[in-house]
């Protein structure tokens, strides 16, 4: 296929010829589900994707997308696409990680790829659990876990990942979950379209380790009611009957009727009412919200750099082997 | 302005070694650098050894912020800046006190009289005066003088603060060595008037306090004599002044462009390291990419990337920061991309000495990896080697596709010499193993070319290669995981195969001297220099000794064990605890003896000449 | 000295008996006098000090303080310090790094143990750029900076340090100032006083690679008018005759009378306001806050762990050698 | 219940080696711990090889997700679990595909038929079933049986659902082995009784099933014969079966109380180093303090940390891990405080493959550091003496203010064996070398104990010895920052020769066999049964070879060149490349031979005895 025309893909195009190797239950099939459906209809194609993770059950994504794929080593996949994307900017980099990999022995790289806005998506898969080596707890882990780790009860405060992302300067933060496909659809539409880095937690459930441990917000019975979507320039309400909706004050946020909810903004000079929201109020019991809390278009840094060489470029000319070696003053020996 | 007519006698002479002392804020190392430019284009041969302190401004006048600057030029092809020094200039007590013991009985000793007061003694801990002690006539040609007041005199009416006027003094020095080794101006008034064009106030002062130092030695009784040091008989050529660091950095960017490929450095900034970063960020219209990364695993893992996404991912740094990349080397040697590793080594362990030189890497970049990570090594061996060094390692990443280890050193990287540019038509072929869209039918990702053992570079983005790669034990030929016991194994013997048939590649090993004989002296590295130097002058002794210098120090040449065997014993110099004898010693099971040296210094020539004629006695 | 009596102690005290070595003129010398003009202050036997850095010009620190000291590795210094407090909680455990060394290597271990909430005390001197390895850029390097490793301007987006603590979770967060020693003391007694994590951002001057980087704030002349020193429960007033007012609305932050001002508060559930605030307003040209952004009380973790140890212990009794080697299912031959 | 009486024949065996391979999710792990408690409380000796996918909970019936756990029990003193095995329980044909190469001919295959469907076959990959080989029949004492079934009618009415009461079909083949080989149910019922006790319905079940198990073998015709292995000669005292993880934990924990020292453990989970990490979180009573670092290198530094503050820092990791490690380690070789370093090696490179194991960071362990950093080096030989050499580590940590790494693996980790407990009487003295206030007067951080060369351990929070230290160089005795050429000469010294120390404090090293001969077959690490295996059997053929087992890899004992000269060949085998081996060679220059394995797994001693024999012949 010629990479001008614009590709035609079903979700099975992005299905690789490797066995998944998940945990049966696991949440991280059906977003693999929603990932290549997704990717069928970015219109990119299939040899520009590159995806990378870490390591972690979630990080085993790449073997099972047919696309170039790398899975790379524990909580380096941030600093790696970040090569990957200064080397070869047409690529469509995206990187998969768990809150493991991203959240404790990544989470340098990860804040450093968000302030650098390099245009790489990254889909964090919380579990709040490392699955891989078995059930120990991570930095996202309610505290109070009975773990192997933590035998009598873990005790570390956990990451606020949402919180993390807005503090260190992420251009797009969105929160999406495991089994909402469309929803999960949506925002990776989003972030795909988004000119810089876009940060999405993908609430998972780790059957194993962690059996609902998202349950009171995902759960089938209660999500209408615990959960509220962030759409930009929509007011937030919320509820089975769209009954509720939340307003924000200079200090808290409070629940008020659908027509008193304030129109979320995710754009904004500071991100301050993103902050606010993905840490609730202490004074109502507000839902969980997902979907997208920040967007702001800043400077893309591939796209910086690769002006600056060639504004260089431009003005000493493209260097030669000749140029390289009669630079400086030499002198002549004969 | 052309240097007054001589008065005294001009005395010629074979060599000098000169050397500048002084506060780190008295611009020795620019002092240095304009006697050394100076000199080369005159066409002498020469070497450097800058030594500064790690404070970047230490307070004034005291012991550990003192700077030096050490400059050898010679009618001879020569390869180290020198043991002992002809010529110390010294700027203050501090610079007297650390540097005095290295003045050869006899040599020039130029003393700054105008900063031996109350205070500036105090500082450098003499209780005394040490100008005062009357042995210094006695033992040395003995120049004191009050440079600060001399230039204050030579600056007057220029409009420029006490404080502003005195910064020209290292120029008066300069100016007095110039006239006192018949050297012209025109180099350093040149670079002057570059530097300072847009100052004119401060060009101006400069130029004055320059052309008074000069004045000066002309006019004084202070020097007897001038000397000349007559310009080299070096190889035909064009040549350039250049720092290893800055050789290296040209030596990574003309592999890259003779593979035709986009390098992309990642690093994090680390003395001595720092300036191979420093001098690629400027190559920026050479196709060149760097990246400053947050630490020195990212500089590594975004290096990894950027081979992986089709261009030549590289990344430098020094020891520690080397420590913190093993793990990721070992990716690389999985995943078998192409990658230069640079490491400018320092003295350790840990932090160490960080502006101090070592080659105690050695084994941490043959072993330093979990399992059997097996990677190849090149090293450096002067400053102008950095060069070809560079484009050895280009070479043999590329056309092996693995991960290769490239050792230098602080001595190397900061030093500098004389360096014959290449003609493009003398630098090697680098061929890339790129895999294209025309492979797809039937692509293994982990098929092998039967030469190298190389796999092929299948870049995302070239339709129909899709394929995943990882550090999980891949399967022969499809690169799917695998956990086989057999193809573990396989695979294993494969990457080792791999390295190892790196070493048919090379040469045959040069021996300097006779191809045999009483003794060996075997180095690597750095150490170079010193021991040319050494063996040079054991032959005009007539001792049986030869050298043979290692540039590939892993895999070692299929010839060595042959060479070595030539010879009754084998001495292996090392500024480390005896890594490279340990490598030999296992490899060649020959009773080879370390000579180790950790002092965070280079050896001298004599210092191993010493050695040489104390085995053969 | 016995350790129940309050020491009283003088500045000298705390001055060790090495030669200080940092630049003429650079600022860590007004905090170095700061900083043990505070300790003396403190009520804290000497010995009970101690004072851990990683490595850069400001990370030399210890060596100039007459206490115990660990001048450690780049970046590791809150790691090292979080085992020193959890192994002996009974010392008084102060960090002292650069932005380098806590925002650019150490990044991870500092949002890490802002999470956590031990009981330790951070002095980020932030001088905006790499001192000790000469002048690159670093994290908080204002865009466009010509250094040696960006001889065409730098490019990367800095970091908020503020930002990056309140998004960590940070319960104690402050700025500060090396030339204003009262104000640095005042929030050196603030920290020290917090029980748990406490980040001081200190700006500070680096006269040799980054000459004035804070002139504009912190300089004579401007600084009443560009600084607004946050004291919680005071209303943010400012400017030379304090003829000036910050009032925080629901989205942004506005200049007003100082009767209009809202009152600063450094707690509540989520410091939103001080992540407004730090990162100013896209409206009106508000000055740069110093003082406290935020201070929460939150467990602190080594008294939750030595709690847990200790509750186990009373629980199944102190173990000792004979009891270790007899547990589990055991049985005899003869 | 106690096992019916036998009605037919029991022979007795001297050992017998039984793997149990199944699904993931079949609780084959849980089978063979259980048939391994029960053989120890009988009296075998016995040795355990749990082998188990990377996958947590890979899709039912894959050949990846086949879980297997082999138990040798035996009547002798026995080191391995076994080369081939006697006894094959295969769950699923996966299982059957994967193991059945491992079957003795004539061994006893029992098959659960009940998973034999079309899916189940395919899942598989194969195409045919394999149980209508007819060659089954005549090449093993084949046992097809629907275990689903049997499973099914046993727990009839427990009111469990299929899919519940399936769960208990391990339990079922557990009964029918414990049969088939002599053993009563009560190690079973018991811990049945204690893991179910709140969940009667389960219990109830899984007693069921298991009791079917014993009935069917009683009744059926199935079986021919019944075995016994009668309980073996184990040396006087009393044992627990344990696994080398947990025996790790338990020598880092009575290490630490001998030395009266609070235990800080900082880790980072990676396997097969986690359990490591589990256990100790348990001793929360032994004054033990874990704490789950965000990553490797916190994990290290807040274990340096805790030294410094005077508790004994210690962490664990795999070789990926311990790359991590490198720069810090750097650190704790600078400032000379005690650490212990567990390094539960795995089969790289990279992440290679995690679950299975190998011997290959050993140069990373004695080299992987920038600069000369030297380190002793423990290596555990059986999963019991994890508990002795743990024990060693802290010994040495504490005695000579040094980190130490203490040297474990796959193999010895998850492996198990009967562990003699030693009297708290047998265990050694450890005693720091504390400062103290009353040592405040001149006091010298860098001061040294003449006989270990250890420097004084003072605390902050101790009065009058403030001090500091840091990775800089440190002048000797004051420990302030030094550059000085010839401290830096004599530091470098002390530390090389403060290691080398640690190895006069080694007994003298231990040969079995003749203390000469023909070959001496020297091994580390968890090589140790299957040489001593091999060695034992070539004994009994008359070969003149004989065993020596390095515990103090690093340094090397004094005597072992001496020991090693006795010989006239040296063999090493090793699960790497010849790492140990290139050691010998360059210390001793002997030409000693590799025997090198990479394939994820143990020597068998079959396998070792075939090379002595090669190599005697
Ligand atoms: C350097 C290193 N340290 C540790 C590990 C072990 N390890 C593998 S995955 C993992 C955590 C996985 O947790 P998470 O990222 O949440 O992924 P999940 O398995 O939950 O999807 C760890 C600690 C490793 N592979 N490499
Ligand atoms: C592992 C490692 N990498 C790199 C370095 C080199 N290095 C030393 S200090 C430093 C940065 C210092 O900047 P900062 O923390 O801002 O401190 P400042 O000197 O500005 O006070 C760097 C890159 C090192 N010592 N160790
Ligand atoms: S362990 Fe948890 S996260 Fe991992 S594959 Fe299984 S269910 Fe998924
Ligand atoms: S370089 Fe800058 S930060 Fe470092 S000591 Fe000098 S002035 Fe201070
Ligand atoms: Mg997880
Ligand atoms: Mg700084």
């Amino acid at each position: 296929m010629s990479t001008t025309e614009t590709p035609t893909y079903k979700k099975k195009d992005f299905v690789s010829d490797q066995e998944v190797r998940w945990c049966p239950g696991c949440g991280d099939y059906a977003i693999l589900n929603g990932v290549q459906q997704a990717f069928a209809t970015l219109g990119v194609p299939k040899e520009k994707f590159a995806v990378i993770s870490g390591i972690g059950c979630s990080s085993r994504f790449p073997y099972y997308m047919d696309t170039y794929g790398f899975h790379t080593i524990h909580g380096r996949a941030p600093a790696i696409a970040s090569g990957v994307k200064i080397a070869n900017p047409e690529l469509d980099v995206w990187v998969v990680t768990g809150d493991g990999d991203a959240l404790s022995i990544g989470g340098n790289h990860l804040i450093h790829a968000m302030r650098r806005n390099l245009n790489i998506k990254v889909m964090l898969f919380n579990n709040r659990i490392y699955g891989l080596t078995k059930g120990q707890y991570s930095p996202t882990t309610v505290p109070g876990m009975k773990t192997p780790s933590t035998p009598y009860g873990s005790l570390d405060a956990p990451f606020n990942p949402i919180a993390v992302a807005l503090g260190a300067g992420a251009s797009f933060v969105a929160r999406t979950v495991d089994t909402q496909i469309p929803h999960l659809k949506e925002i990776l539409a989003q972030a795909h379209a988004h000119k810089g880095f876009a940060f999405i937690e993908i609430l998972q459930n780790c059957v194993i380790f962690n059996d609902g441990a998202f349950e009171h917000i995902v759960g089938k019975e209660v999500r209408d009611d615990h959960q509220v979507n962030l759409r930009h320039g929509e007011p937030m309400v919320y509820g089975k009957e769209l009954d509720k909706g939340l307003r924000l004050t200079p200090n808290d946020i409070e629940i008020c009727s659908p027509a008193e909810a304030s129109v979320w903004k995710a754009d904004g000079p500071t991100g301050a009412n993103a902050f606010r929201l993905c840490q609730g109020s202490e004074t109502a019991e507000v839902p969980v919200p997902i979907g997208l809390f920040r967007q702001v278009e800043r400077p893309v840094l591939e796209d910086q750099i690769h002006a600056q060489v060639n504004s260089v470029t431009e003005k000493l000319g493209e260097g030669t082997l000749e140029a390289l070696l009669g630079a400086g003053e030499t002198w002549d020996v004969d | 302005m052309t240097t007054a007519q001589p008065e005294v006698p001009v005395q010629e002479l074979d060599e000098v070694v000169i050397r500048f002392a002084g506060d780190s804020g008295d611009g020795m190392q620019l002092t240095g650098n304009q006697f050394t430019n100076t000199s080369a284009l005159f066409g002498n041969d020469l070497a450097t050894f800058p030594d500064y302190p790690a404070e970047i401004r230490a307070p004034v006048g005291t012991l550990f912020g003192v700077s030096g600057f050490q400059v050898r030029l010679s009618s001879n092809d020569i390869h180290t800046p020198g043991d002992k020094v002809d010529v110390l200039v010294a700027m203050n007590p501090a610079a007297l006190k650390t540097n005095l013991s290295d003045l050869k009985e006899g040599g020039m000793l130029l003393v700054n009289t105008g900063n031996f007061g109350k205070r500036d003694l105090e500082k450098a801990h003499y209780s005394d005066n040490p100008l005062d002690d009357p042995s210094l006539e006695q033992r040395f040609q003995y120049v004191p003088l009050d440079l600060n007041e001399a230039t204050l005199k030579a600056v007057e009416g220029s409009g420029l603060s006490n404080k502003e006027a005195l910064r020209c003094k290292n120029l008066l020095a300069l100016g007095l060595l110039y006239y006192t080794y018949s050297r012209s101006l025109d180099v350093t008034e040149k670079w002057l008037e570059g530097k300072f064009g847009k100052k004119p106030q401060i060009l101006d002062a400069n130029l004055r306090a320059l052309r008074a130092g000069a004045m000066i030695a002309e006019n004084s009784e202070l020097f007897h004599t001038r000397y000349s040091v007559p310009a080299a008989d070096l190889p035909k050529g064009t040549y350039r002044n250049i720092k290893g660091n800055e050789a290296l950095a040209m030596g990574l960017v003309a592999g890259t462009r003779k593979a035709d490929l986009r390098l992309f450095y990642g690093s994090y900034p680390i003395t001595p390291a720092s300036d191979v970063l420093h001098s690629l960020s400027r190559y920026k219209n050479y196709n060149v990419y760097t990246f400053q990364a947050e630490d020195e695993i990212a500089a590594v893992t975004s290096a990894i990337g950027a081979s992986y996404a089709g261009a030549l991912g590289m990344t430098g740094t020094s020891g520690p920061g080397l420590a913190l990349k093993a793990e990721a080397l070992g990716l690389a040697v999985m995943i078998e991309l192409p990658l230069v590793v640079v490491n400018v080594q320092r003295a350790g362990p840990s932090t160490g000495m960080p502006t101090k030189t070592e080659q105690a890497d050695l084994l941490q970049a043959v072993f330093g990896r979990n399992s059997e990570a097996p990677m190849p090594v090149v090293a450096a061996a002067s400053p102008g080697d950095c060069f070809h060094a560079a484009m050895e390692a280009v070479r043999i990443a590329v056309t092996h596709m693995t991960p290769v280890m490239l050792l230098s050193d602080g001595y190397l990287g900061n030093g500098a010499e004389p360096f014959r540019l290449p003609a493009v038509s003398e630098l090697p072929d680098i061929v890339c193993n790129k895999a294209t869209a025309a492979d797809a039918d039937g692509f293994l990702p982990y098929s092998r070319n039967p030469e190298t053992l190389a796999r092929p570079w299948a870049i995302p983005g070239t339709p129909g290669l899709m394929h995943r790669v990882g550090g999980l034990e891949k399967e022969d030929l499809t690169g799917n995981v695998s956990y086989d016991p057999e193809n573990h194994e396989r695979m294993t013997l494969l990457r080792e195969n791999k390295v190892l048939k790196v070493a048919e590649s090379y040469g045959p090993t040069e021996v300097f001297g006779e191809s045999s004989g009483k003794l060996l002296v075997l180095g690597w590295g750095s150490t170079y220099g010193a021991i040319r130097g050494a063996v040079q002058r054991a032959h005009s002794k007539g001792l049986s000794v030869s050298q043979v210098h290692v540039r590939n120090v892993w895999p070692l040449p299929q010839d060595l064990g042959e060479v070595m065997s030539r010879f009754d014993r084998v001495l292996v110099p090392e500024l480390n605890r005896g890594q490279l004898c340990r490598l030999l010693r296992s490899e060649y099971l020959i009773d080879a003896t370390s000579l180790p040296k950790v002092q965070g210094k280079p050896f001298g020539s004599e210092e191993l000449l010493a050695h040489i004629e104390e085995i053969l006695a």
